[in-house]
């Protein structure tokens, strides 16, 4: 019975809509737990700009206020570990997803962000056989999630051997500077068959295709409400074809369940690995429907999902 | 012959000159890497994105010539925030862009007048008032809008991408723009006014300027400036979202110092705004095309502008 | 001289041009052990200009230098001057305002540090204040910010005067009594007496001719940057001294039909009380006078006059402390003087850059600035012109009021008499002049003074009543009664 | 005796710090504990070292708006270089303080505007640590961890390393012989000049210092977190703004407080704790951190008015 034990999130960033999203599942969740008696409380706590400094100091006052679990979405991998640390000390269960956190004592909820790079060209290599150019939108330097993804492509690109990344930019996660990068190198490069992508961008780069009065090329998408919709009306117009992967903010809720399942006192492994969530040609029209406008495609899950989800690792 | 030379060093001498030399050299630099291709296009992709930073930063440049201390670190959250109210009160309906632009600005507007109040009425330092005013406005776009990304009307987002002849329409607009506050600097009461308390406010004060009067102004101007820069913003790239302001924080100051403006007051460049944005945007477009690491990237942008400043501030030196 | 005294410095031809303006030329000056040197001249004249040279702080451009007989080369600096014991109270006050008395002391000497140097410099100066100043009533632990003016002039009198390690021969006081009550000026000069008397030397700038006549062994009055006469100061007298310092005391000629009466009717422009005003005694101001407000420096004659301004009332402010109050530094001399009148340069909503060039090149004629070209920097003028930009940028506005704080510091004088007349001539035409100095001979300019003494009006004398004795007595009450 | 107003403004940091602690207490009694307070502070101790370094560049009246990228590349060097060749790391920490003595000695030299230059840097510390460090990682010296997660008795480690650097750089600037020079240069340089003293020895002086200030705030960081990431410190430079004007510090005139400046970093860090347990909603919990700002800077502004009367 878990029904006097409390469970924190400890958010490091709410600046964009997957952010957003995320939270905002967690809060329709823990409501409806917490209403139904299954658990004490589920607050959110969140910091502003992505610092590691912010969340570790925000992680060591949960421990103060006594929570029974902390799910975390970390800054950092490796640097939250000291504060990670001396949760475990006291007591707490710890569930990180998204990003994850080392900590050996933390259970992780991981995407493999690396395969997620790589599954954009192995799908490419089935639609472009004849392979070309690729152009990289990356996300904000320094930041694990981005060395992850983009490794993942490069490996693929390396194993391929059929493509060329002609340029690499950062797009900072942020819709106007990928735009921005993109239309900046834009010009120098030669004719670019497919854009990859770490989400959220593809509707800025094709903006910036079609500013610069350039054939839109295949672009992969993120999973964006806007980046489905564009992708849909290109389909309809001219059979457009590309595919869209990211994570989905609702894994929030797959962390609060696993953190309630292990304070249940069930038995967890500590690496789990979340499937990302992928929209291709035929599922379009249907993930569509089902995403809010302007925010993300997205993938809750209640109890039972999460039951089925620990059954099945 | 001589006076062709004088003409030289006197334009030299012109502050705002080294940041349309830097530009021009970075282009330069870039179409030799790419062999000359794609030289056109990059302009016009510069002169886009530059008339984002010239909006914004001609309102920065209006606080900082007010004096020293005087800088508006509210920009970001208050382009996030406009971009936000009117991109949700539009809601991709072509007949409300009109509403949606007066939505904007009165953001900006209520934004302007908190930011002097704290300054004003609190006596708190700008530079620390514009930052804890950025929080709230933050919350208050998040609040607001829930992070969702709602598409800017049709027409918004043609008139905001539109080229003629290569040249941005929006550029086009925003140079009038540019012209007409660059007539109110120099030509108006209000202008000579700011620039006189940026060189002395007792001064001023004494020569009968209304000192905090002509301050209020300055700051709701930059804050509308900025709000204009968040719906056109969300117009050019497809809505509005909750970080994208962020990197207008460090450009806004950028573009104005690069540009010549003093910081210490009183002498402002317009011009040389627009010389830095595109200084600023092709300096970026060069590292990427060079094909750089980040890091590398950065440290150079980090030397080149130091380099600028190094430069330019030697060339006011002898008059 | 007596054979008993003995040579420190001697300066030989010294020159020191900045720019254009030719401050100093030529100057001869001898200090020896034990004497009191009474240095006089009209402002401008280049007094502080040549004791700066002496305290290192500023390099002249010709000349040499000896101090103990011998020749001083151009590295002469600040450090040097102290290893020879020579001190110098700035004419600007030279304390930092964030750091104690004691912390300033340090400042001074570099030899206080380590441990307990704290207490050993607020030993220093408090001795020293205790001994010049007696009942100063200064905390050691003050911040300079927290004094007032004249605490903080006796602060820095007293670091200046401070022995530590190194010897102390010369104190050079540039102008030390101006913001000092009579009293305190005078336990200075009695100290200054006391310390010539043990062997040290000074060196005392002033304009109160009292002082340097009661005070000084010697007197070197200056005149337009060179020494026009060198004397014993026994056979100086008031008189005589001011026919040496030249062209200072040409006579204010009264018209005939001065009708300076016949203007104090009606209502007045102005009706107010300074802020600390005890009694009914109001400040009166008719249309068309020009009103003098007098006393010594810092009485509250400037406050009077900020409370006093408002643009909005058509008024006009003219400020003394040109550097702080009145130039823009970035400025050209046009946009200098057009500043002012901004609203009448007004085509519709923009400023007329012709009737700018014309209204400030008519104002360049009349009041004769001395410029090739207008569009130069301001700060290419000499400081006399600078405060004729300020005049003119009053007088080209149409406010009906113009508020003048002391504003002939450092202009010479025939520029001051320029002024004057044009002063007069603007009072002619209807205009009302509010003007505070600190000089005698400008008030006899002025129809109607107000002596001001520790922020209160405590004299109200008309033109026809005004001597030099009444107002002198008015501002010393204290030491007259 | 009566609280003059300057004294009661010179008390301010401490009071509202006082007055935040004792909230934070009456949200959370378990804070008020040895392991409370531990985890309260803990993260305290680089945000004051760098709210120093930020103090030091203030005090010649010059702002430092590259603070945050700096202390992020000695975070790097110290979970990398520092870890795998100590006297390499050494070197390369000499190294930073020497290019802030130098960036100093241009700025004097070339009266070049402190903000711009700094900002400049801010892109190039950044650039620094990211080629120090292209992703998160690093691990720092066991020594370094260590020292931070050290178990002192009955009081905290922080609150007794606190308490030692603010009173080393009391003494320092506020009471040792040069330190009152220093302070002098920004109260009225031409002053400071005029009895003998050298301008831009205490410029570098001072920039130099804020450079080993901002090497201790990288390390101790780089000691609590054990590993590093170039964006660590990014938000740092505001932060330390901030702190050194709560702090009862002034942006010209020298007047600056190292006391106050560390108070104002501490209180600085509580007030997010102090957030977190009043359960504001997510939407706002990045709004209040700027109302909290406000009002304790609104404080001030009432006592200054108070004693301008
Ligand atoms: N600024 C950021 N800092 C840290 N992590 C981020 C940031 N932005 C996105 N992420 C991470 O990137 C991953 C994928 O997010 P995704 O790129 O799909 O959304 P997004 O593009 O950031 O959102 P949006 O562009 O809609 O604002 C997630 O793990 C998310 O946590
Ligand atoms: N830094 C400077 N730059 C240019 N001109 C200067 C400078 N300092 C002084 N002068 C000029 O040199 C001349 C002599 O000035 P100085 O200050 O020595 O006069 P003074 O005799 O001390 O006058 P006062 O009685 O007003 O103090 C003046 O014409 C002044 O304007
Ligand atoms: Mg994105
Ligand atoms: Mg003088």
């Amino acid at each position: 019975d878990t029904s006097d034990k409390k469970i924190a999130l400890s958010n490091n960033y709410a600046g964009n809509s997957w952010r957003q999203a995320m939270l905002n599942s967690w809060q329709k969740n823990g409501q409806q737990a917490v209403a139904d008696g299954v658990i004490g409380a589920a607050d959110a706590f969140t910091t502003a700009e992505n610092q590691v400094t912010e969340q570790a100091a925000q992680i060591q006052n949960m421990i103060l206020q006594g929570y029974d679990a902390i799910v975390i979405n970390a800054a950092s991998p490796d640097a939250l570990n000291g504060a990670v640390q001396q949760a475990c000390d006291a007591g707490i269960i710890v569930v990180s997803f998204d990003g994850i956190v080392t900590a050996p004592c933390a259970w992780r909820i991981a995407v493999d962000f690396a395969a997620m790079g790589q599954s954009q060209i192995d799908y490419l290599n089935e639609k472009l056989p004849k392979g070309g150019n690729l152009l990289e939108i990356r996300g904000l330097a320094g930041v694990f999630v981005d060395d992850e993804i983009s490794a993942g492509i490069h490996t693929g690109v390396k194993e391929s051997g059929k493509f060329k990344i002609t340029g690499s930019v950062h797009g900072d996660w942020a819709q106007d500077v990928a735009q921005k990068a993109v239309a900046g190198i834009l010009p120098s490069l030669p004719e670019i068959a497919a854009v990859v992508t770490q989400g959220g961008d593809g509707y800025g780069a094709a903006q910036a295709f079609k500013a610069a009065g350039r054939p839109v090329p295949l672009i992969i998408m993120g999973n964006r409400q806007d980046e489905l919709l564009w992708w849909k009306e290109q389909k309809d117009a001219n059979g457009y074809e590309t595919m869209s992967v990211s994570i989905a903010p609702g894994v929030s809720t797959l962390a609060f369940w696993v953190a309630q399942q292990i304070l249940d006192g069930k038995t967890v492994a500590k690496d789990l690995v979340v499937p990302f969530l992928r929209v291709d040609q035929h599922d379009l029209e249907e993930k569509l429907a089902k995403t809010e406008k302007g925010g993300v495609a997205n993938v809750e899950y209640s109890l039972i999902d999460a039951k089925k989800f620990l059954a099945e690792m | 012959m001589h006076s062709i030379s004088s003409l030289f060093h006197h334009t030299l001498a012109k502050p705002w000159i080294w940041a349309f030399i830097g530009a021009f050299a970075v282009w330069l630099a870039t179409i030799i890497f790419t062999g000359g291709q794609g030289a056109g296009q990059m302009l016009t992709a510069a002169l886009s994105f530059a008339t984002f930073s010239v909006i914004v930063g001609i309102g920065q440049m209006f606080v900082i010539s007010l004096g020293p201390g005087n800088i508006d670190l509210s920009i970001p959250a208050n382009i996030t925030l406009a971009g936000v109210v009117s991109m949700k009160l539009m809601d991709s309906h072509n007949e409300m862009i009109l509403l949606g632009l007066g939505a904007a600005l009165l953001s900006g507007l209520a934004v302007g007048i908190f930011n002097y109040t704290l300054i004003r009425l609190l006596r708190i330092p700008p530079i620390i008032a514009t930052m804890s005013s950025s929080f709230l406005i933050l919350s208050t776009a998040i609040a607001y809008g829930r992070g969702l990304k709602i598409k800017p009307p049709a027409a918004l987002a043609e008139f905001t991408t539109t080229h003629i002849y290569g040249v941005p329409l929006l550029a086009i607009c925003i140079v009038v723009l540019a012209f007409i506050l660059g007539v109110m600097l120099h030509r108006t009461v209000f202008g000579q006014s700011i620039l006189a308390i940026g060189q002395n406010p007792r001064a001023a004060k004494f020569a009968g300027i209304s000192v905090e009067y002509v301050r209020f102004c300055t700051y709701l101007l930059c804050a509308l400036l900025a709000s204009l820069c968040g719906y056109l913003l969300a117009g050019f790239s497809g809505g509005a979202s909750l970080n994208m302001g962020t990197e207008y924080l460090l450009a806004s100051i950028a573009v104005v110092v690069i540009g010549g403006t003093s910081v210490a007051g009183g002498f402002s460049n317009l011009p040389g705004i627009w010389g830095a944005a595109l200084f600023m945007f092709l300096l970026v477009t060069m590292l990427n095309t060079f094909g750089l690491s980040a890091g590398l990237r950065l440290m150079l942008t980090g030397i080149i502008i130091v380099g600028v400043i190094i430069l330019s501030t030697r060339s006011k030196q002898p008059s | 001289m007596s054979k008993n005294k003995k040579n420190i410095v001697t300066l030989t031809g010294v020159g020191k041009s900045f720019g254009a303006v030719k401050a100093l030329q030529n100057v001869q000056l001898e200090i020896s052990t034990g004497e009191c040197i009474g240095l006089v001249g009209h402002n401008g004249a280049g007094k502080s200009t040549l004791m700066n040279i002496l305290a290192g702080t500023l390099t002249p451009t010709k000349g040499e230098i000896n101090v103990s007989q011998v020749a001083q080369d151009q590295l002469y600096n600040v450090a040097i001057a102290h290893q020879q014991g020579i001190r110098c109270v700035f004419q600007e006050l030279s304390l930092c305002p964030n750091l104690t008395v004691t912390e300033n002391t340090r400042v001074m000497h570099a030899s206080l540090q380590g441990w307990g140097w704290r207490k050993k410099a607020g030993a220093l100066i408090i001795d020293m204040l205790d001994e010049i100043f007696p009942g100063h009533g200064i905390s050691i632990k003050a911040l300079i910010d927290d004094l007032s003016l004249s605490q903080r002039q006796m602060v820095e009198i007293a670091r200046a005067f401070s022995i530590t390690d190194t010897q102390l021969r010369i104190v050079i006081l540039d102008e030390p009594t101006s913001s000092l009550d009579a009293v305190v000026a005078d336990q200075l000069l009695q100290h200054i007496r006391r310390f010539v008397s043990r062997g040290g030397a000074c060196v005392l700038i002033s304009h109160m001719l009292e002082e340097i006549l009661s005070s000084c062994d010697r007197i070197v009055v200056m005149r337009d940057g060179t020494v026009v006469a060198e004397k014993n100061a026994t056979d100086f007298n008031r008189d005589s001294l001011v026919a040496a310092m030249g062209s200072m005391a040409r006579e204010y000629q009264h018209d005939a039909n001065d009708d300076a009466a016949s203007k104090r009717q009606g209502t007045a422009l102005i009706n107010c009380a300074p802020k600390l005003q005890h009694d009914e005694q109001q400040l009166r101001v008719y249309k068309g006078e020009i009103v003098g407000l007098a006393g010594l420096a810092g009485q509250g004659q400037t406050e009077m006059l900020v409370q006093l301004f408002s643009p909005q009332k058509s008024m006009a402010f003219v400020a003394g402390d040109r550097q702080s109050d009145g130039i823009f530094p970035l400025w050209s001399i046009a946009e200098n003087i057009t500043i002012g009148s901004m609203r009448n340069l007004l085509r519709k909503f923009l400023l007329d850059k012709n009737s700018a060039a014309a209204l400030a090149s008519h104002w360049q004629q009349k009041i004769a600035i001395r410029s090739p070209d207008l569009n130069h920097n301001i700060l290419s003028l000499s400081g006399g012109n600078q405060q004729k930009a300020l005049f003119a940028r009053a007088l080209a506005s149409n406010a009906q009021t113009v508020l003048m704080d002391d504003p002939m510091r450092g202009v010479d004088i025939g520029t001051k008499q320029d002024v004057y007349d044009m002063i007069r001539a603007e009072a002619d035409n209807g205009r009302t002049f509010l003007w505070y100095t600190t000089e005698f001979d400008e008030l006899k300019h002025c129809d109607h003074v107000y002596v001001f003494r520790n922020g209160e009006i405590v004299a109200d004398i008309p033109k026809t009543q005004m001597n030099e004795q009444r107002i002198l007595q008015a501002s010393f009450k204290a030491s007259a009664a | 005796m009566t609280l003059s107003p300057r004294m009661f403004r010179s008390l301010l940091p401490a009071m509202s710090l006082s007055v935040i602690l004792i909230a934070i207490f009456y949200l959370q009694p378990r804070t008020m504990s040895y392991f409370g307070l531990n985890l309260l502070l803990n993260l305290a101790l680089p945000i004051a070292f760098a709210t120093l370094a930020q103090m030091c560049i203030i005090t010649v009246n010059d702002l430092d708006l590259g603070i945050g990228g700096f202390v992020g590349v000695v975070a790097c060097i110290g979970a990398t270089l520092l870890n795998d060749s100590p006297l390499l790391g050494v070197l390369a920490l000499l190294g930073c303080i020497a290019s802030y003595a130098a960036l100093g000695a241009l700025i004097h030299l070339r009266q070049l505007p402190s903000i711009v230059v700094t900002l400049g840097m801010s892109f190039f510390w950044l650039g620094l640590a990211l080629m120090i460090l292209p992703r998160p990682g690093g691990s720092a010296p066991q020594w370094l961890h260590a020292i931070m997660t050290f178990k002192t008795p009955y009081i905290p480690f922080t609150i007794i390393a606190l308490s030692v650097v603010a009173l080393l750089v009391h003494w320092m600037l506020k009471v040792s012989a040069y330190g009152t020079i220093l302070r002098g240069a920004g109260g009225n340089p031409s002053s400071v000049e005029r009895a003998g003293w050298s301008l831009l020895k205490t410029k570098v002086t001072m920039y130099a210092l804020a450079g080993c200030f901002g090497v201790l705030a990288g390390l101790t960081l780089v000691g609590l977190t054990t590993s590093g990431d170039a964006n660590i410190a990014l938000r740092y430079t505001l932060l330390t703004i901030a702190g050194v004007i709560l702090g009862g510090g002034e942006f010209v005139g020298g007047r600056i407080s190292p006391i106050g400046a560390v108070l104002g970093a501490v209180t600085l860090t509580l007030t997010g704790s102090f957030l977190a347990f009043l359960h504001i909603s997510p939407d706002w919990q990045i709004g209040a951190q700027g109302g909290i700002l406000i009002l304790v800077l609104a404080l001030r502004a009432i006592i200054n008015r108070a004693e301008t009367r």
